[in-house]
């Protein structure tokens, strides 16, 4: 007799899509802001097309991860806020499945999402037409990567909502897929071979679909006795 | 899961009493060796030993270097396997020791980044150089400063250092994959810096120094640890009756 | 000794400044790191103290309550 | 096996015969052995002995900060517990976790709504998979927000909110329920329902475990006392 609330990764990526397409303002957030910065640079830094492309491919990144650490902290606080957190936790199944059920619903909100609209910011850095299939690829990968392991701090800093704790527990985690990811796209713009840190990417996503939701079902016991 | 061994060796080995009473007795010889180490290692190593040929005196910092950034990453590794152990048997010990290792493996990350600055300065003309070494060594310092931050979003201790020991075997997790992701980084880069841990093919006698230096940082790790543990104890255990006692007994203790 | 005089281990022709200054650092980190936690101890020491004369003077408190409350 | 099976058999048998009174059918569905918890170092409560039979509803009484919340986190095994012993029909809760949490069902001081999904999404979403429409509307029914079924939670009153967490009641399969003071908020036509909710699931062989500040006479068989460990400094 298990009821729906383990129903597991179905359910939840349902549910939390659901919710998610609900209140679309809180899904453009992240989008904009990622649009926002991006125009901030050339005014910043230089709007010469050599000079913006050189720093291109890590620009990209660097906007896509401060994107994905923006939205990351409300995968659990409603919930945790709510009292659905509780009702999830004693759900017989192992927690692995819905944790990914949701993790999944967020990347497809926000993950996804950024993938497409950075050819827009591509062109708006003069990155040449050739990388730009590599680059949304490892977007494609990285965000994933990004939100399972912004998930572990997101659960771990749930009892006391604080951007800044998130980012700085998160950040160095971070460092492998910015840099793999970057190279990837400058691998791209030089005519060398992408695949290479593209498929260190695909690994890191492999090892922390595995890894990540032992440590959130862990933070999330921890998090309601905190 | 409370999966309680009855290994009473084991658990007589977890209880903060025995710990206390046991470190009182080890502390004198163990703070005497590490001075020793110490001062003969440095003396040894910036009076004694030859200078180096490339970099003149200035090689001789990788005394305080080396040894400071080898045991900083031990020390992680020490801080998550104590947070594991008391993940798994729930011993509250081990809580207490990985929960005093992080700021001695903070600090100990601290002097050799600062250390490592210092040296760049003669040998390359910049004080910061993003070295791969020394990039993974500031990426240790953050996730240092994650596990101590940590600690701040939590009420009671026992989730505190349950969420403490998830986060550090995360990061014991991530660290081969940073300092191997910061390598490859760096022969993108700059394929053609000197290594900065030469150390075996250095010359025997200045290399001598530098293993004695190494123990002589491991023994100031353990009384540094043993220290600030027992600080703990006495901070989480004040409703024991034996901590009362020892109080009472011996208020004019050290 | 490598040095031939006192005045030359400080100099080090040149770059003594920096091995001296790191050597500084380090020994004021590692001293902070042995002395903070004597610090810790004795202020846990004395907040134990504390809490054990709060503790007697309370059951003295009751003790007087106990004693003259038959009689009231 | 059989040998067991047959031990077992014999030993009721002798029971009847000595005419001992715990009736056959009725089985212990929990038994909390010295139970106790330890919160910044501190034990909460003084160690929590009961047991729960089939059709019994056992009242959990306390002064507030005794724990309550804390005991319901233990036997819902959120929270380990720092020593004792929780047993499910026999078996400690380590090794019948699955079957344990599949019959529980759990109402705490959240009420578990989701704001952005409507009344009727919400109590599907709570209630197990197979539970009909018509169920599902009897229950709005019976708390009394049918007209409310597709507004969003988000425009509920919390009085609202925590009608459609106890609109479980009546769409749970679980034996055992869980209740942290399920009568908090409610008006007394809520109170009348939730006993009703109770009355039925006790008759049907189920058992409640509750923690409330006014007493139902008719439904409590027995009360606990929890005793907080008074913390002197």
């Amino acid at each position: 007799m298990a009821n729906n609330l383990s129903g597991g990764f179905k359910a939840y990526l349902h549910r939390d899509l659901l919710i998610a397409l609900r209140d679309r303002g809180d899904l453009s957030k992240p989008l904009m802001f990622f649009l926002l910065v991006a125009v901030m640079v050339p005014l910043a830094i230089a709007p010469e097309a050599s000079k913006l492309s050189a720093i291109a491919p890590g620009l990209i990144w660097i906007l896509a991860l401060l994107a994905t650490l923006l939205s990351i902290e409300r995968l659990f606080s409603e919930d945790y806020a709510d009292g659905s957190l509780e009702q999830l936790l004693i759900s017989p199944n192992l927690l692995m499945m819905p944790i990914l059920g949701k993790i999944t619903a967020h990347w497809l909100v926000i993950g996804l999402p950024l993938t497409l609209l950075s050819p827009v910011i591509a062109i708006w850095f003069s990155l040449p037409i050739s990388a730009m299939v590599p680059m949304m690829l490892s977007l494609a990968l990285g965000t994933a990567v990004l939100s399972l392991i912004g998930a572990v701090g997101a659960a771990l800093t749930l009892p006391r909502q604080g951007g800044v704790l998130l980012a700085l527990l998160v950040m160095p985690l971070y460092m492998p897929v910015l840099i793999f990811g970057s190279a990837t796209i400058q691998a791209a713009v030089d005519g060398l071979n992408w695949l290479a840190p593209l498929a260190m990417l695909a690994a890191l996503l492999a090892v922390a679909i595995v890894l990540c939701p032992l440590a959130i079902s862990a933070g999330l016991r921890i998090a309601k006795n905190g | 899961m409370n999966f309680n061994l009855q290994w009473t060796w084991f658990h007589r080995l977890g209880s903060p009493r025995w710990f206390y009473q046991k470190t009182q007795r080890w502390l004198p010889w163990l703070a005497i060796a590490t001075l020793a180490l110490l001062v003969t290692g440095l003396v040894w190593g910036l009076a004694f030993a030859p200078p180096d040929a490339k970099q003149g005196n200035s090689f001789r910092i990788i005394y305080l270097h080396v040894p400071a950034s080898v045991v900083a990453l031990a020390g992680y590794y020490i801080m998550a396997i104590s947070g594991a152990v008391g993940l798994i048997w729930r011993i509250k010990l081990s809580f207490m020791l990985m929960r005093s290792a992080a700021p001695i493996g903070a600090a100990l990350t601290f002097i050799a980044l600062v250390t490592g600055a210092i040296w760049g300065k003669p040998t390359w003309g910049a004080y910061w150089v993003w070295d791969a070494r020394i990039t993974s060594m500031l990426i240790l310092l953050f996730l240092y400063f994650g596990v101590i931050a940590l600690r701040h979003t939590y009420s009671n201790n026992e989730a505190a250092d349950k969420a403490g020991a998830v986060l550090s075997l995360v990061g014991m997790v991530n660290v081969p994959i940073i300092y191997k992701s910061v390598d490859w980084w760096q022969t993108l880069h700059q394929p053609a810096t000197i290594k900065f841990t030469g150390a075996p093919s250095m010359h025997p006698d200045m290399f001598a120094p530098l293993v004695v230096m190494i123990i002589g940082f491991y023994s100031f790790y353990s009384l540094a640890l043993i220290l600030f543990a027992r600080a703990e104890i006495l901070r989480r255990e004040y409703r024991a009756s034996w901590v009362r006692q020892l109080v009472t007994n011996q208020p004019a203790e050290k | 000794m490598y040095f031939d005089s006192l005045q030359q281990l400080m100099s080090m022709n040149g770059h003594g400044i920096y091995v001296w200054s790191s050597f500084a650092i380090s020994a004021v980190v590692m001293i902070g790191l042995i002395v903070k936690p004597l610090r810790q101890k004795q202020a846990a020491m004395k907040n134990i103290e504390l809490q054990i004369k709060l503790q007697a003077s309370k059951q003295a408190a009751k003790q007087t309550e106990v004693a003259d409350a038959p009689h009231s | 096996m059989p040998t067991a099976f047959s031990a077992v058999f014999w030993h009721n048998t002798v029971l009847i015969f000595l005419g001992s009174n715990s009736p056959l059918t009725t089985h212990t569905v929990l038994k909390v052995e010295s139970l106790a918890f330890e919160r910044n170092d501190a034990v909460l409560f003084q160690p929590v002995d009961f047991e729960l039979k089939a059709g019994e509803a056992l009242q959990i009484l306390g002064v507030n900060g005794s724990g309550k919340t804390t005991l319901f986190q233990l036997l819902t095994a959120i929270l380990p517990s720092s020593s004792g012993q929780i047993s499910y029909c026999g078996q400690p809760l380590s090794d019948c976790r699955y079957e344990y949490l599949s019959d529980v069902l759990f109402i705490g001081h959240q009420s578990g709504v989701k704001a952005a999904l409507t009344v009727e999404e919400n109590l599907r979403w709570m209630s197990p998979n197979n539970t009909s429409c018509e169920k599902i509307s009897a229950a709005l029914e019976a708390v009394g927000l049918s007209e409310y079924a597709q507004i969003h939670c988000a425009n509920l009153s919390a009085g609202q909110k925590r009608r459609v967490a106890l609109a479980r009641l009546m769409t749970a399969q679980a034996k055992l329920w869980l209740l942290d003071e399920p009568l908090t908020s409610l008006d007394k036509q809520g109170v009348e329902l939730v006993e009703r909710c109770m009355c039925q699931h006790l008759t049907q062989g189920g058992a409640i475990l509750f923690s409330s500040h006014q007493d139902l006479a008719q439904v409590t068989t027995r009360n606990y006392k929890l005793e907080p460990v008074v913390e002197v400094a």
